[in-house]
């Protein structure tokens, strides 16, 4: 793979200058079966690095002040697909990241599939089929990096949707027409599932508090046991710290480990936010998030 | 007042989130001014709509309300002169995401209350009670309550 | 002994009989993945999985318990205790596996005080476990000495034969009593049907368990800087722990008010942050490496040296679960081959 | 069914308020029957509960021979210390235990017995003097040494002057520098350099020591240099606790549970555990 062999000598150039302490990529397990992230600091290792459909982790997630043992590491390089960048642009509109203090590898994407399992024992260099591809690259727009100091990869040629289409909007409209009590019952046979493990939340890059909401307990706001009562709270109060800064990336949904469908809600209020405040996270690292701005020409129509 | 009071028919509790400067200024008029209105609210004053963390809202369904109605300054009224624009950007969402949880958007109710429409306060209050009333105790949230 | 046949299509009368008054727990397709979950009928039940997503660990020790309730009088406080009474619990598909983690559970459930919230449902469980005839990458049981048809941990032991049907080796007094409970189900089997072959997995290449408990039981290979190298991609989620089926921490919280309220006994992590912090602000394990450390210690010395048993099964669900695929095999193999083991 | 989880209901008998956050709060089982079989060890520790709020772990301040009631001293810092704190005499509590290891005070007969406490270190080490001076002849002599970061920091301000009066003590007051008032006649310094002025002799003597982690650190320095030996150097350690049976898996240091097989140990054990602290 041309790209994969690009990055090998970008990263071990970077390093060697001394550009950057650690390249923060993508490489194989032991088992050679399945794509991890990895911290590379030393040139010589740098021909660990991979790039393939497998890479699906959202790798700006160790950039934000969750990872202090490698911001201590120094200046990093970061290997990133398009969504990956759409995060790290709203870590930067939101003071959590320095442009410069961050050295961008753009990878150009054809798409990354849902799960790793999902396309266990295929050669990663051949295109994969589209069925095990998630919505969010059916209608990617960024397939090739908008914000990189470097863009590896061939170009791509994809034109996304006009309007967004695939399974999870599908099913957000399955839902809208729903009424209420179908809507109560539906999400509350999902959050009753939850097992308040927080996976969602810790590989989130945009859920960087120090101490999370939950974690408070004078007083105790969200309560902390598993039943729907605190699950909802949970949810709810997680879909609204994101509203208007969720970039679709889909790491919360990957890594619940029972499979509650997080992409349903948070794409939701990404529609919302689009067509209330014609905003879109992650284009751009000057704009701020909408939810810190205001508009005084904002429609309302349910204010008595 | 009778000795058995007939078998008491639902009575909605209904918490109110108000800010300090308009709304909770437009209840004490409706106080001074000898206004009836339906007991059923509990009123919460805080400094500003830009203060109401859609997290309390929550929190008073879980506690047991039937009805919440939010309400604060006109649009360019407001005593910290953003807050309330923040505030119906928060509401926009907040409203869409409860509609989408599948929440009856009639039992939470939104306003813009100035300090001199005590009417409109006394409207709005007894209207809310009336239809949280006839929408009935909020069971979806109160079976939560007993818990799994 | 002479074994016995539980035909595919008797199963449905078996959940019939058990359901009456009792709890049915079988794998099934939920949202795209086998969980173990309670089942009304066979057609619900999958035979074709590897291993289930949760551990059976759900079913004795669920996520949530109440375990007060409390009211206040005048100035007295009501304080009402909280009885489990789990029903009779058939738990069907178990893996060998998991069946084993039942002793590690025990072992500290029942470490001086009783834990009757675990014990309890214990005494009133049944685990049918079905021999494995296949495995993933992620599957090691071999490698921590644990067989794809063992039957520690298990009352009955099922293994599929080559007609889907299944043998049924009784493993147990109560695995016994409950096969003569049902003749109707559990027939005399005329012997010799085909077994189909039994999953076979490789005990993972470097790992040598004897080495691993040597080279943690030396002090200072506690600070080795090995152990930030291969934690630092850990995110401190929960996920690997609450799937574990031998990870037992768990919290107590009230919930409601000085008026009323319960104290609710719920799963917790040693991953979290928060886990083990002072009220003084100090935290011993501030650092994610520190718990992640700590979890592997727990399986591999802390475990071993106080129950005799080693804390892991080897079913792989934290290596599937993991968002980020840390693998505790890589990390059992590293330390294996760490220098300074002295011996070979 | 025994619910291991399951507090028993205590009424607050009195309150003691002992410095700014800090009180003392006397408390009486509800249940008569169970008062007179309670018993415990100096050393071992409680849950308290707060209805509503949770449990919080302190040792049992009062000493073991005192029948009828036990007491706790606790600084308001968290949620639970702070609903605790707001609890007036007569009103209900929960309370867990006893749990833990005790200090061995029996096998400390014949010798002499110094103790060390720091601020809010001093309730476990108060419900051992006190065990001591209720059985005075039994030991050689008493030298406390107690310590805080300012004057009305000190808790227990009354037992501090009838220590004093005692002839059969010997009493040791400090504050850190800067804490002291102007009618302050203590000594004024931190504990180890306190310590290493009172230079106790460290034969036949056992050390009890409890109080803030870089005390203990540097006031075990200073008796290895005055020659106390590693194996009579007890200390209690703190972690987090939840259940206080063993089963939550929040409290061990390594491999040790602090909350089943201590919270006492000596400085020597300490030194053999992981440096999980």
């Amino acid at each position: 793979m041309a790209a994969e062999h690009d990055l090998k000598k970008k990263a071990k150039e970077l390093l060697t200058k001394g550009e950057v302490k650690v390249v923060i990529g993508f490489g194989w397990n032991r088992a050679g079966t399945r794509t991890t992230p990895v911290f590379i600091t030393r040139p010589e290792d740098t021909d660990r690095l991979v790039f393939n459909p497998l890479c699906v982790n959202n790798l700006s997630l160790y950039l934000t002040r969750k990872f202090k043992d490698i911001q201590a590491l120094g200046r990093p390089a970061i290997v990133a697909k398009g969504c990956d960048i759409k995060c790290i642009a709203v870590l930067i509109s939101e003071g959590q990241l320095k442009r410069e203090g961050v050295y961008i590898i753009g990878m150009t994407c054809e798409g990354v599939v849902y799960r790793q399992e999902l396309w266990a024992g295929m050669n990663p260099c051949t295109r994969i089929p589209e069925d095990i591809m998630p919505t969010k690259c059916h209608n990617c727009d960024v397939r090739n990096p908008h914000i990189s100091d470097v863009t590896i990869g061939e170009k791509s040629i994809f034109t996304p949707p006009e309007k967004p289409a695939g399974m999870v909007f599908d099913r957000i409209k399955e839902i809208d027409r729903m009424g209420a009590g179908e809507r109560w019952d539906f999400w509350m046979e999902h959050f009753s599932r939850c097992i308040k493990c927080y996976a969602c939340r810790q590989v989130c890059p945009l859920c960087y508090c120090e101490r999370c909401i939950t974690e408070k307990n004078m007083p105790q706001w969200i309560e902390t046991s598993a039943h729907p009562r605190g699950n909802l709270s949970w949810n709810l109060t997680r879909a609204m710290h994101l509203v208007g800064r969720c970039t679709f990336c889909g790491e919360c949904e990957r890594a619940c480990p029972v499979n509650i469908p997080l992409n349903l809600i948070n794409q939701k209020m990404t529609l919302i936010v689009k067509d209330a405040f014609n905003h879109s996270p992650g284009y751009s690292t000057e704009v701020h998030p909408p939810m810190i701005v205001f508009s005084p020409e904002d429609k309302e129509d349910f204010i008595k | 007042m009778e000795k058995n009071l007939p078998i008491t028919a639902f009575e909605p509790k209904i918490m109110a989130f108000v800010c300090n400067w308009c709304t909770y200024a437009g209840a004490d008029l409706a106080g001074t001014g000898r206004m009836e209105y339906k007991p059923n609210v509990r009123i919460i004053k805080l400094p500003c709509t830009g203060r109401i963390d859609p997290l309390f809202i929550i929190k008073a369904f879980e506690n047991g309300a039937d009805g919440v109605l939010v309400s604060g300054c006109h649009p360019g009224d407001c005593h910290y002169t953003t807050g309330n624009y923040h505030a119906r950007r928060r509401w926009i969402a907040f409203k869409s995401l409860l509609e989408f949880a599948g929440i009856d958007l009639r039992r939470l109710q939104f306003s813009w209350v100035s300090a001199s429409e005590a009417i409109k306060w006394v409207d709005i209050i007894n209207n809310i009670t009336d239809e949280v009333k006839r929408l009935g105790p909020f069971i979806e949230y109160k079976r939560l309550k007993e818990g799994i | 002994m002479n074994k016995k046949l539980l035909r595919r299509d008797r199963i449905g009368l078996l959940i019939e009989g058990v359901i009456k008054d009792g709890v049915f727990i079988a794998p099934s397709i939920s949202e795209r993945q086998v969980v173990y979950g309670p089942v009304k009928e066979a057609s619900e039940i999958t035979f074709d999985y590897i291993i289930p997503r949760n551990s059976f660990k759900d079913f004795l020790f669920p996520q949530t318990e109440p375990v007060a309730r409390f009211k206040a009088e005048k100035d007295a406080v009501l304080l009402e205790e909280v009885k489990p009474r789990p029903k009779e619990t058939v738990i069907f598909g178990v893996r060998p596996c998991d069946a084993a983690s039942r002793a590690s559970l025990r072992s500290v459930f029942t470490w001086d005080f009783k834990d009757e919230f675990y014990t309890k449902r214990e005494e009133r469980a049944l685990v049918i476990t079905i021999a494995c005839t296949k495995g993933d990458d992620a599957c090691f049981c071999a490698t921590v000495g644990i067989s794809p048809e063992g039957s520690a941990g298990s009352d009955i032991l099922l293994r599929e034969t080559e007609a889907g049907d299944f043998t049924v080796e009784k493993v147990t007094g109560k695995g016994g009593s409950f096969i003569d409970a049902h003749p109707h189900v559990f027939e005399d089997s005329v012997s010799g049907c085909a077994l189909k072959e039994i999953f076979n997995p490789e005990p993972i290449g470097g790992v040598n368990l004897e080495k691993i408990k040597e080279w943690l039981k030396e002090k200072n290979h506690y600070e080795n800087p090995l152990w930030a190298e291969l934690s630092r991609k850990c995110v401190g989620c929960g996920a690997c722990t609450f799937v574990c089926p031998t990870c037992h921490c768990f919290d107590i919280i009230d919930e409601g008010t000085y008026a009323s309220g319960e104290r609710r006994k719920n799963w917790d992590a040693c991953q979290f942050e928060y886990f083990t912090l002072h009220a003084s602000g100090h935290n011993p394990r501030d650092t994610q490496y520190k718990r992640w450390r700590n979890r592997f210690m727990c399986k591999f010395n802390f475990y071993p040296e106080k129950f005799k048993s080693i804390g892991c099964v080897g079913c792989g669900r934290c290596v599937r679960v993991c968002p980020v695929r840390l693998d505790i095999t890589e990390v059992m193999a590293e330390i294996s081959g760490q220098p300074g083991q002295g011996g070979s | 069914m025994d619910n291991i989880y399951l507090p028993r209901i205590v009424k607050i008998e009195d309150i003691y308020e002992e410095a700014p956050d800090v009180r003392t709060y006397r408390l009486v089982f509800e249940d008569k029957k169970h008062a007179e079989s309670f018993s415990f060890r100096a050393g071992q520790f409680g849950l308290y509960s707060a209805f509503g709020c949770g449990e919080a772990t302190f040792c049992i301040a009062s000493p073991p021979t005192r029948k009828g009631y036990i007491q706790c001293t606790f600084r308001k810092t968290g949620r639970v210390t702070s609903a605790l704190s707001e609890l007036g005499v007569g009103d209900a509590m929960g309370f867990r235990g006893p749990y833990g290891n005790h200090f061995p005070v029996e096998e400390w007969k014949g010798k002499n017995i110094l103790f060390i406490a720091g601020g809010i270190g001093l309730p476990p080490v108060r419900s051992v003097i006190w065990t001591c001076l209720d059985r005075r002849e039994d030991y050689g002599d008493i030298t406390v040494v107690y310590g805080a970061k300012k004057v009305d920091d000190l808790i227990y301000k009354n037992e501090l002057s009838h220590w004093e009066e005692r002839e059969d003590i010997t009493l040791v007051k400090t504050v850190d520098p800067g804490g002291e008032t102007p009618d302050w006649k203590g000594k004024v310094g931190f504990v180890p350099i306190v310590l290493e002025e009172a230079a106790p002799r460290p034969d036949n003597c056992v050390c009890v020591i409890c109080g803030p982690p870089v005390m203990i650190k540097f006031s075990v320095k200073v008796l290895e240099k005055l020659g106390f030996d590693g194996d009579c150097v007890y200390t209690t350690l703190e972690n987090k606790m939840k259940c206080g049976v063993g089963k939550c898996g929040r409290c061990n240091v390594g491999d040790v549970y602090i909350c089943k097989e201590g919270p006492v140990y000596t400085a020597k054990e300490i030194k053999r555990m992981y440096n999980d602290f």
